[in-house]
Formats: C-alpha cells, structure tokens, sequence
C-alpha cells in the first residue's frame, strides 16, 4: 500500500461524490420548473442511496471480481473476502477504497441518465430502473473496459470513462426519452431554467469534482494525475469559450447556462483521454467537444424533436464518444500525447476505439429498452397529466421547493 | 372615495411614492405583477434556443384616497411614472365605497 | 369600462391570454396569488407529520376593457380556464371609472 | 355583491381565514404585498451603513361576497386582524357588479 | 511525521468545517421559515467563529493536554510549547493540524445544538451558550474520551463521537429545547421547510464531510481510512433508505426531506463504530439508525409535545448513542468487525457503551441546564412574541434573506 | 518527486478552484440585485474560462519561466517542454500539478476585481480587461515575488498573495471603479444585498478553500502547511469577532454579510504571513485586519463616495497591505513567528515589506488605468442606463435569475 496514493485517492472519491450529490443534483434541478426541483433532487439522491447498496451486495463483483472476459462473477458479493488490509491487485490502493472509489462512479453514472426524463417519470421507475440498469448495463461494461474484460485486451483507450460512463449513460437517454415521451408543451412552451444560478453552482462543484473523476483515475498522486488534471482542467476551459462563442455568434449574447453546459461538453469529451494526451489535446478536445456537442443539442431537439430534456445524449454521449475517437489520434507523442501502445498505430487505435463505442452504446441502448419495457408493467412509468401540470414535488414528495406565504 | 390602481416601471416605484406624497398621500400597497400589452418581453435563450417572454415584470400600485386628490394622484403618478416608452403603465379609477382602518375602526376617508 | 378579475388555475394563463386576444384584448396584468375555497390543498410531509396546506397557487388576471367586450372577455376566460374541476376559479366584474395611459395621457377606452 | 380588499399583517391571515368562516365565507384570494404608511419599515445594515426600508410585508387578502354579509364580513376582518399597533392595516369595500364560477358559469351570489 | 497522512488530515481537516460551514448552517437554516434563514446562517457562523478562538485559548489544553484521567490542564493553552515541527504523541502528524482536525469537530458539536433552538432564542445566548458548553462540556468528555482520560482507560469504544459529539449535543439540545420552551403555533401550525433544497444541498455536504470526519478520524491515510469511508457511506445510504420506506409505508410517499433525515440518522449512527465494523455492520447500523431515529422524531414531538425544531435529540442524541451500543456486537469479526479488545467480551464490551453513553449524557444534560440558568439571568434568553412573529433576521441581524421587490 | 506533498497541492489546486467556482461568485452575487445575480456569475465563471487558456499560452512562463529579474520570458509557454515526468524546480511536485495550483491563483485574482464593478460593467469589457491584465499586470508581479524575480530577492515576504493577489486586484479594483463612475443611486439609494444567504455559502467556500491557497502554499504536506492552515483559521475567526464586534458597537446589530466580510478582511490580511507567524500572530492580525477593513469600508464609500461596489479595494487592497505590512513584526520568534531571515532585522524587514507594496500598488493602478483607457476605445465599457436599470442578466445574457411566474 502506498499512503500518497491513497491520501489522494481518499480524496478523490469525496470530490466524485459530490459531483453527485449535490453537484450534478443542482446543476439539472436548475434547469426545469420551479414545481419540479425537488423531484429531480430526490432522483439523484435515491439513485446514490440505492445504488451505493446495490454497489456493495453485487454489482462491484459484476464489475471487479475475478471472473472471465465478459463479467466479474458473484465471488466479491458483499465485499467478501475484503479486509483492513486488503490492497487492490494492480493498485497501491487499499481494497476498500478502490471499491469506494469505483463506487461514485456508478452513482453519478445512473444519475446522468436523470437528465432524460425530469418533469415527467414516475419517481418508483426512476429508482427501480436505476438499480437494474446499474446491475445489467453498468457493471459488465466496467468489467470489459477496467476490470480485465475483452476491451481492455483489445487495448481500448478509456482512461476515465468516456464510454464506461458518458456513452452508457447518453444512449440510455436517448432510449428512455423517446419511450417516456415529450413533456407537456415541448418544445415550444418549454419554460426557461428555473433557477440558472442553481445550475451554475453545480457545473462548479461538476468542474472540481471530475479533478477527483480524471485525475482519480490515475489511482496514484503523481505527474500522470498532474498531466490529467491538467488537461481536464483546460479541456473544461476551452468548451466553454467553444459554447459561448457559438452562442454570441448565433445571438449576440453569451448566456451563463450556456458556458456552464459547454464545460460540460468539454469535461465529458476529456475523460476517455484524460490519461493520454497533452495540454495541446486538451484544448483540442475541449473545443471540439463544445462546438460538436451545441450542434447536437440543437438537432436533437429542433430536429428529431426528441425531449431528452437536459441534453443527456447530445452533452454526455456524442461528447464521450467524440472524446474516445479523438484519444486515438492526440495520444500521439507527436501532439504532446503519452505516445500509442506498442503494437499499435493510430489507425489501429482508431479502430479499437470506434469498436469500443460501438458496442457499448448498441449494449446500452438495447438492454435500455428490454429493462424499461419489462420495469413499465410492474411499475408506473410516467405521472398523470395534471401531476406533470403541477409539478412532481407536491404529488411524488409532499413538498413544496419555495415557501414564502 | 377612489380606488386608483396604477401599473408601473418596477424601478418608478419610488419617484411615485414621492409625487404622491406631494399631494398628501402616505399610503399606498404596492405589489410585483407580470404585464403584457403592446410592449413585448425580451427573448430568453436557452441551449441554442430563443424563446419569447410574454410577460415583463411591472409593480401594482394600489392607492385608496379621497375624491378631491384622486386627479391631481392620478396626474402625479402620471408624470412620476412617465418615461416616454412603450410599457409605461395604465392607471385605473374605481370607485370606493368605504375604507376602515383595522386598528381603530375608523372609517370613510379619515381611515385612509 | 369594466375592471375584470379572474382568479385561475396557473397553467391556464397563456390559454386565457390566447382566448382574450381573438375577442380583442391585448392587454392584461397577472400575478401569483394563493386561493381559497372548495378546492383544499394538498397535505405536505415533513419528518413524519402531515401539513394540510390551507391556500393553492392561483393566478390572478387584471383585466380593464369597454364595456362592449366585458361578456365576450368574461366568457373567453370561463372556456379557456375551464377544466371541470374544482377550482378552475372565478371572474369577478368590476365598474371603472377611468383608465390613463401614463406614456400619452390618454384616458378612457383609448387608454387601454 | 361587495368586493373586500383586506391589507393585513401576515401573520394574521389564518386568523382571518377562520374568523371569515364564522361569517358564512368560505372562499378567499391571497397575495403578499408591500405596503408604505404610518408604520415605517425597519432599518437594515449593510458593511457599515444603515437603509431605510420603505415598504413592509404585508398580506392581502381579497374577498368577494353578498351585500348581506358585506358589513360582518369587515367586522370579522377586522377583530381578527387587529393587534392595536400602527400597521395592522385597512379594509377597502368595493362594488361588485357580477361574479362567475368558471367551472359551471353560475353567476352572481351563487357564484361565490 | 508521515506526509502522506499529514495530506489525508489537511484534507479531512477542510472536510470537517465544510460540515458546519455552510453545510450544518444550510442544512438547518432550509427547515426553518423563510423570515428566520439567515439567523440560523449565522448561528453557525458565529458559533465556529467564536470556538475557534477559545479552542485556541483554554478548551484544546482542557481536552488534549497532559493532565489527568478527568481533564488536560491548560498546558497547552495557546499551543504554547508547540512549533512548527512539534509531532502529536501518538500520531503521525503535526501538533498544528491534530490541533485544528479536533477544533472542526468542536465547532460542529454546539452548532447541532442549533437545531433545537431556532426561531425564537437570542443571538446573544447563542453565542454566550455555545462558548461556555464547548469549555466545560465538550472539552472534558473529549478528554475522557480521546485525550487519555477515564473512560478511553475503561475501554470505550467511540471512533468518531458517537458520544463525544452526537450524544453530548442531542442530550444538550433536548434541555435547551424544554429550557426554551415551544415556537408560537408548534405543534400544530408549524410551517413546513422553506427550502428543502437548501436542506438537500446541505445533507450531501454533510455526507461529503463526513468522510473527512470518520475516515479522517483513522489519523492516517490507510486500510482502516478506507474501511472507515466505507462502512460510513454504507451506512448513510441505509439510513436514506430505512427513512424513506418508513415514509412509504405511512404516507405513501417519500420525501426529500425525509430522505435526508435517514441520512444523517444513519451517519451519526455509524459515527461511533466506523472504526469497529465491516461493510454488513454499516449497512445494519444504518438501517437501524434510520427506523429508531424516525420513530423517536415522532415521539418526541407528538408525544412529549418537545419542540427540539429540527430534531437534534431524535436524530443525533438517539443515533449516537444506538450506534455506540451496537458496535460492542457489530465490532466482533464474526460479524465482518475489526474484533474485541483482548479482555473483552461483547457483554463487558456492553457494559462500558452503555456506561459512556450514561454518564455522557448525565453530563451533558445537567451541566446543560446549570449553564443556561445561570447565563439567562445575564443574557436575554428568548426573544419577544412580536420578534418571532416576524422572523428574527431582520430584528436580530437588521438583514433580510430574500429581497425581491 | 514526493507523493504526499503530491497528493495535499492536488487536493489544494481543486480547493483553490473551489474559492472561485462557486465560491466568490456566490459571495458576490448574492451581494448584487436580483436582476444582475446571473451577470456577476457569468463574470466569474467567463474569467476562470479565459483566463486559463491565457495562463497555457504564455502568462504562466511570464511568471514561473528562466527569464531574468523581471520576467520569466516566453519559453514555458504552452507548457513547452514539460512532460509527466518534469518536477518543477525548488519544489518536489510535478511541473504540470504546480502548473494548475498557480493557475487557480490567477483565476480568483481578476475575479476578485469583479466587485469593483458589477451591474453596470459591459460583459466584454469584464473578459477582455481580464485577460490583459493577468498577462501585464498579475504575471510579472508573481514573477518578482514567487518566480525568482526581485522583490524575492530583496526578501519580501509574502507566503500566499498578500501584495501578488490582494494588492493587485485591490488597487486595480479602485481604479476601475473610478473610471467606471457610481451606480445609479449610489451611495442612498442602493438596495441591500438581494441573498445574503448565498453570500454565506460563498463566504464559506473562501474559508474552506484558503486553506488550499495558504496551506498549499508550503507546496508540501508537512509541519508548515499545518501551521499555515492554523494561522489561517484563527485570523479568519478573529476578523469575524471583530467586524461584528464593530457593528455591534454601532448599530447594537451583528449582520450575517458583516461577519463574512470580516472573515474574508481576516483572511487577506493573513494571507503574505501565513507562512511566518504563530498562533498569537494569526489573532493579532485577524482582529487588526477586520477592524481596519471595516473602517475603510465606510471612507471609501462614505467619505470618498467611491462606488467600488463590493469593497475590494478596501477589503482585499487594504488587508493584503495590512498583512504584508505586519508580516515584518510577527515573524519574530519572540512573538511566536518563525523568525526573521538571517541578515534581517524588523526594521529592514518592515522597509522591504513596504517597499513591495508600494512598487506592486503603482505598478497595477497604473497600468490598469493605461489598460482600461485602451480598451474602451474597442470594447463596450459601461451599459446603457436602461440596461443598467432592468438589469444586466436579461440584456447581456439572455436569462433572468428566478423564474417564478
Ligand atoms: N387592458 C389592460 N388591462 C389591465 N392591464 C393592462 C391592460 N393593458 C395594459 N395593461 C398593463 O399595462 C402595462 C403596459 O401596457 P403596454 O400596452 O405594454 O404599454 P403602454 O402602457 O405604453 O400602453 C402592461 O404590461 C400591463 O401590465
Ligand atoms: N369569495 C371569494 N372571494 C374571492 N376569491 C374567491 C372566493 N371564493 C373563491 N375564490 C377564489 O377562487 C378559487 C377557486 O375557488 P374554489 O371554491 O376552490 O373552486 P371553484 O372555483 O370551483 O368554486 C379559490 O382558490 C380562490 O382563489
Ligand atoms: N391610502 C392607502 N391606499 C392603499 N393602501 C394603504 C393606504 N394607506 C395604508 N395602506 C396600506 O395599509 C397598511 C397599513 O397602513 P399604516 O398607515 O401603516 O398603518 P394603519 O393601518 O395603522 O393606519 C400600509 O402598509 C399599506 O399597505
């Protein structure tokens, strides 16, 4: 065990956890009706309670267990076998910090998906799905890409998630907006963020926790965290200044929804590459993320008129996504990269992967559908009219967000 | 009596108050609205969107006074809350039939 | 002129703004409000007790028009309001007595 | 018919509310206001210096109801809203030309 | 000295005050009425600024130093004798930042007491209480409990303050509470929380700096942190769950606030045995944590008719001290636990929980009620009738907390 | 390379970040209308965006590059030549993480400028000032006092920013704030802060946070950034006590803003001494700095009738002077301060310490008044009094920042 690596590591797994809770809580709260912001809080909390527990009865074994190329098996169930003194293989780590670690992962990454359906979804699906799609869809991706599976001998270049999280989370969204529906009124009567503020303190507590999701993922405090951090932090930079300008280009104005949203393209576009490239990359990826991921949010919604209502797939997904493409050609030692694995060219790079996304989002997307169809006969999956009308607080939770008579 | 119900630039709030103190009136309720009329709301955009408001924020004004200042109120509110642009305001005049003053009972104008 | 006040359902206001429009009105003040009557709050939770919550979120809609059009504005607000439900609402008529645009100074009907 | 403005403390609403009830009223529209008068808001204090703050909180509270019970209406308000110190407010009796219930379009008195 | 756990407390030490600021403070100050939001703010704020400096003057010395089996002199008053390169005995640390971990949590401790109070008592009492409490009640038991002091000699087994801190505030706060007598309209015109998202955001702080307060408490960046980090997050999500289904089950739904609640339920449960048990203790424990508390909440308010406003008794005092109860069973490695002291069995193991849960709370109870009688006969104790109609914010800190006209 | 001095400057990069997303904006927009909160934000947020790529492209190598006494030169721009492995010289940590930590220095120190002149300042003016004067003004001056430069090589002492941040912006703020002119209805009719509940939160983010900024000053996990983190904390409590104290005194009135900005006096005037005093240093300085700053506060405003909005000149400018200023006298070993470096007496000291302010004070109000006269020949400076009057969020971003209707 090495105590540096897991002082930061101890660190890093609070700064994840609160990219959840209340990061990412407050940044999609901000963003709908005042009548629904405790509903979308309530989803990201249950999803970390249940989830957490799942996470420890099975899914960290699914994840991290020995088993074979294609899932961990059941041997680590309820951390079995796991001691004071048990240091994760491959790591510095002790076990249960990995396990701990690796935990806030699988909470944020259910949590995303929340962004798809607010204002509308029963809160008894939300949970339910949440702890089957964690089991199901999650783990064993986690398992090919970190925990020794076939895409990781493939040598898939997924330093921090950008498929294991951004791309699982994306297509799943897309699957259960379309299969949930529009919300009442989109997309023209659409009401503005109810609280952009919110949503700004979020995107900061997002912006700091993901140094804990990036440079985390180095497991170790040395210069590989250093350089992660690094290139995570301008790559954040840069997608913002790529929204804004899209923005002040197209209105003249620069909104501060905008710019926060924008780094959140640019911080999930980095992830898969945190680990491989150079500053150069960062700022790269960051840009390209920001533009890429403005246009998509457009054509999702003005387009194909799909009401995945915060933007999951065309923030998260298409920026994960792009993110794994671009980490085959910027991890080039040539750009300020940490160089490609012998044995491999870009073009070979390129092409793991491309097969890498693939798979996972046709993965994501299918057994989406397969759970949700199965989940909506035993449990509610969308609210009553008139309760959308009102607002999921009073009718889901018994409260109102904001009291002043 | 009159019950004059003025809407008004939100940020006119005090010059009113001001010129209807002038003519001797020290009371007045006054309350956040949303208006809608000739004057239109400004767009909002939002992730690449644009989207019109229909209501700007404007404040109520609700002044109970006597029939003899009720035109020289109406003008001072006029002229306090004037600022040549769309959206100024209206100002309406009812009729009130009795006014009371909670605390002491008092009633008609001297409640005011 | 008429002064007319609707206490309605939140989620109806742009429905009635629509229906006044093709009777001709383009101009109205709202604001949020809390009612009371037939229609009870719904109860809130809180560590185990239950609240009843006495008062609803309503909008209320400020309406000054020509006499001439105060039924047909009544009536537009009664359909686009109504949902058949316990507490769609009320419209009350009021007489005005004048109304001044405080940009021009126009009074009466050319006011509005 | 009456239309009752009631400007009240507020926290005496609920006592309002129940002493309405005494009377045969069960039907009530709120909203927070700000009001200016002889009671003069309190000062805040801000890095070092002192504001003035020139409107209070205040409730209120707007009551349609028949001729009949108008003046125990007022009187009701009244008793209940009053705590004998400057501030508690006035009572404002307007006159109510019709009213109409959304739901079912009765009007007049069986409206409320 | 051991950098790497001298990074893990620096860390812990900022994860600690974040608890009390802001998040005790927004935790609390979202359950109250919108008129009284920023008196709770300051409460706390006031409270951490104020026990810092007597931390620094007598009550460290008082808890930590030399002295004897009942208190530490005052040695060390103003760290006299301590230096830049002073190590505390028995760790691996700077006496500096040992000095400034344990001073987080004696700014925390009186700031749960808040919760019983607010509404109606005086910013004067406050702070004059909270000042007193920390040096004659907080700093003894801190002593005998970690300081070297009689009942660490007995054998008691409290990590992180079950009864250090949960136990010596809830019982404080529930005399203050009988002390100070009901707000105007409890029980049954209390107003519901102004904010529940106030008291979410709040809640996942807490949760985030508990880490620092459990896990930091291993003193060291090792296995045992990493335990500690675990059994504490297992717990917190089983007090979310155990809440929200006690809520399910009686009102067919759950709400936020309740949600929260079990967290924190399950956190102070955990507080004590987080160095003692495995995984499946944490999740007993807070699964216990969360239906005790929520029965005791209703009971102290809706039968005993106490309005201790946001539950410190119920919540803390009860968790606290259950948890320090079940880790004498929860501790055996039969159960996952670290095992018992040698000498010991569960039942003596037991017989010394209960015995420092007893004479903490004897303690704190009576000094808590000499303290307050002596000091209202100096210091205004509640205010007057009109002040807490009309919200103390304004009359007692001549601020508003929301200014929208 | 040393791990654990690794691990406390990567959790001290994301605590520094912290100060600023969400931290001072929040401080800082809660302090403003309601009309301009999403305005002040975006400020914030825009300035952390930009100027971090400005800091990649060439300000970090004008401040830490070889170059000579008054400036580092053009070599390190674009990090040039530092790979994973590069461990910054002087220092045992990774070039890349040192990179980050001072970049998050050069992030809050323009935004500390924004207080200076909110709700009435163009947005492009914000981000373009902001961008040249870190590059001209902030840079060298972190070149002279941290990079080697000579004011370091006279002996100025100051640990964590006191003249190289707070002076900095506190005088730039000034300057700005003249040129800009009043707010409409400045100084009697502005409206009290529209939260002074999210001012809270960002006030204890600071406090939070700081300890990254002066603690992660030792650039090491050991007994000096435990004694910087104590120091530090005593002089924030101590500057609470006495800005509420001095309020008390004339308004018989603690206000929740009050104390935060006593905390915050506190912690600027602690910030260049935070690596030279003890304990009695830290209360000593905190107490002067929340009384001079509030006495300040009041003559600029009051006295001049400067509209430096928010007080950063008479806060930040004012206590970073203070600070440096009594830095000379608490090194002493005899007043428990770590001693005055060899060859130095109090008095050399005091005239070195007086010699930086003066020097960096110049430099900055100069050249921000040269900066500003040539940008607003090209950028919009100040908004159209309508715009002025509705407020800056709508018209310059396209959004309002509560949506109840
Ligand atoms: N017919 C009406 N009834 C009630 N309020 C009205 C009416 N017409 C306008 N108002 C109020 O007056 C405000 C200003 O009116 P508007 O037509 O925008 O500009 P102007 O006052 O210059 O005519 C509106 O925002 C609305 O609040
Ligand atoms: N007598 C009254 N005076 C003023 N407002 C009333 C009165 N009665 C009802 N209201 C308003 O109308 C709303 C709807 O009334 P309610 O009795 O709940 O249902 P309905 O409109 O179907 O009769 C109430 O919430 C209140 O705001
Ligand atoms: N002339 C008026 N028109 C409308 N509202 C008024 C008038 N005078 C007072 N009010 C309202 O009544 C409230 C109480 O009046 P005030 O003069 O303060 O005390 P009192 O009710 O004891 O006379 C004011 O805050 C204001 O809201």
């Amino acid at each position: 065990m090495n105590g540096a690596d897991t002082a930061w590591i101890l660190t890093s797994t609070a700064l994840v956890l609160f990219m959840t809770l209340p990061g990412l809580a407050l940044f999609y709260a901000g963003l709908v009706r005042a009548q629904n912001v405790l509903s979308v809080l309530m989803n990201c909390f249950a999803i970390a309670a249940t989830v957490s527990v799942v996470w420890l009865v099975v899914a960290y074994s699914i994840a991290f267990g020995e088993g074979n190329a294609w899932w961990g098996g059941l041997g680590t169930s309820f951390l079995s076998g796991v001691g004071l003194d048990t240091i994760r293989a491959d790591t510095t780590l002790p076990e249960t910090l990995f396990f701990m670690f690796q935990m806030t992962f699988a909470i944020i990454t259910p949590a995303l998906i929340v962004g798809a359906y607010v204002e509308r979804i029963h809160f008894a699906f939300v949970v339910a799905f949440s702890l089957v799609w964690v089991v199901i869809v999650y783990a064993p991706v986690v398992h090919w890409v970190w925990g020794g599976g076939f895409l990781s001998e493939m040598g898939l270049i997924d330093f921090a998630g950008g498929v294991v999280v951004h791309v699982t989370a994306g297509v799943s969204a897309l699957v259960l907006a379309i299969m949930l529906g529009k919300r009442r009124g989109f997309p023209n009567e659409i009401q503005p963020p109810h609280n952009p503020g919110m949503v700004m303190i979020g995107a900061s507590m997002l912006w700091i926790g993901w140094f804990g999701f990036n440079a985390g993922s180095a497991l170790a405090a040395d210069g590989a965290a250093g350089m992660a951090m690094t290139v995570t932090h301008i790559s954040a930079a840069a997608g913002v200044i790529a929204w804004s300008a899209m923005e002040l280009m197209k209105y003249r104005k620069a909104s501060l929804v905008g710019a926060v949203t924008g780094m959140v393209a640019g911080l999930a576009t980095i992830t898969p590459a945190s680990g491989s490239v150079g500053p150069i990359g960062g700022l790269v990826l960051g840009l390209a993320g920001g533009i890429v991921c403005f246009t998509i949010t457009q054509f999702v919604k003005q387009r194909l008129k799909i009401d995945d209502s915060l933007d999951v797939f065309a923030v998260h997904g298409i920026g994960g996504a792009l993110g794994t493409l671009l980490a085959a050609i910027f991890v080039s030692a040539a750009l300020g990269g940490a160089g490609l694995a012998e044995g491999m060219d870009t073009g070979s790079q390129l092409g793991v992967q491309a097969l890498g996304v693939v798979v996972v989002a046709i993965w994501s997307g299918v057994l989406t559908f397969v759970i949700a169809t199965v989940l909506k006969m035993f449990v509610p999956f969308r609210v009553k009219l008139e309760t959308e009308v009102q607002g999921l607080d009073l009718a889901m939770h018994g409260e109102r967000g904001y009291h002043n008579l | 009596m009159k019950f004059i119900v003025a809407i008004i630039k939100p940020h006119k709030l005090d010059d009113v108050r001001e010129a209807l103190a002038t003519v001797g009136i020290e009371g007045m309720t006054a309350s956040e609205v949303k208006g809608y009329g000739r004057q239109k709301g400004q767009t909002e955009i939002y992730r690449g969107a644009e989207y019109q408001v229909n209501f700007v924020p404007k404040m109520k004004i609700e002044i109970a006074c006597d029939d003899g200042v009720a035109d020289r109120a109406v003008e001072a509110i006029r002229n306090a809350a004037n600022t040549e642009k769309i959206g100024d305001g209206k100002i309406f005049v009812l009729n009130l039939e009795n006014a009371v003053r909670v605390r002491t009972g008092e009633t008609g104008a001297s409640a005011l």
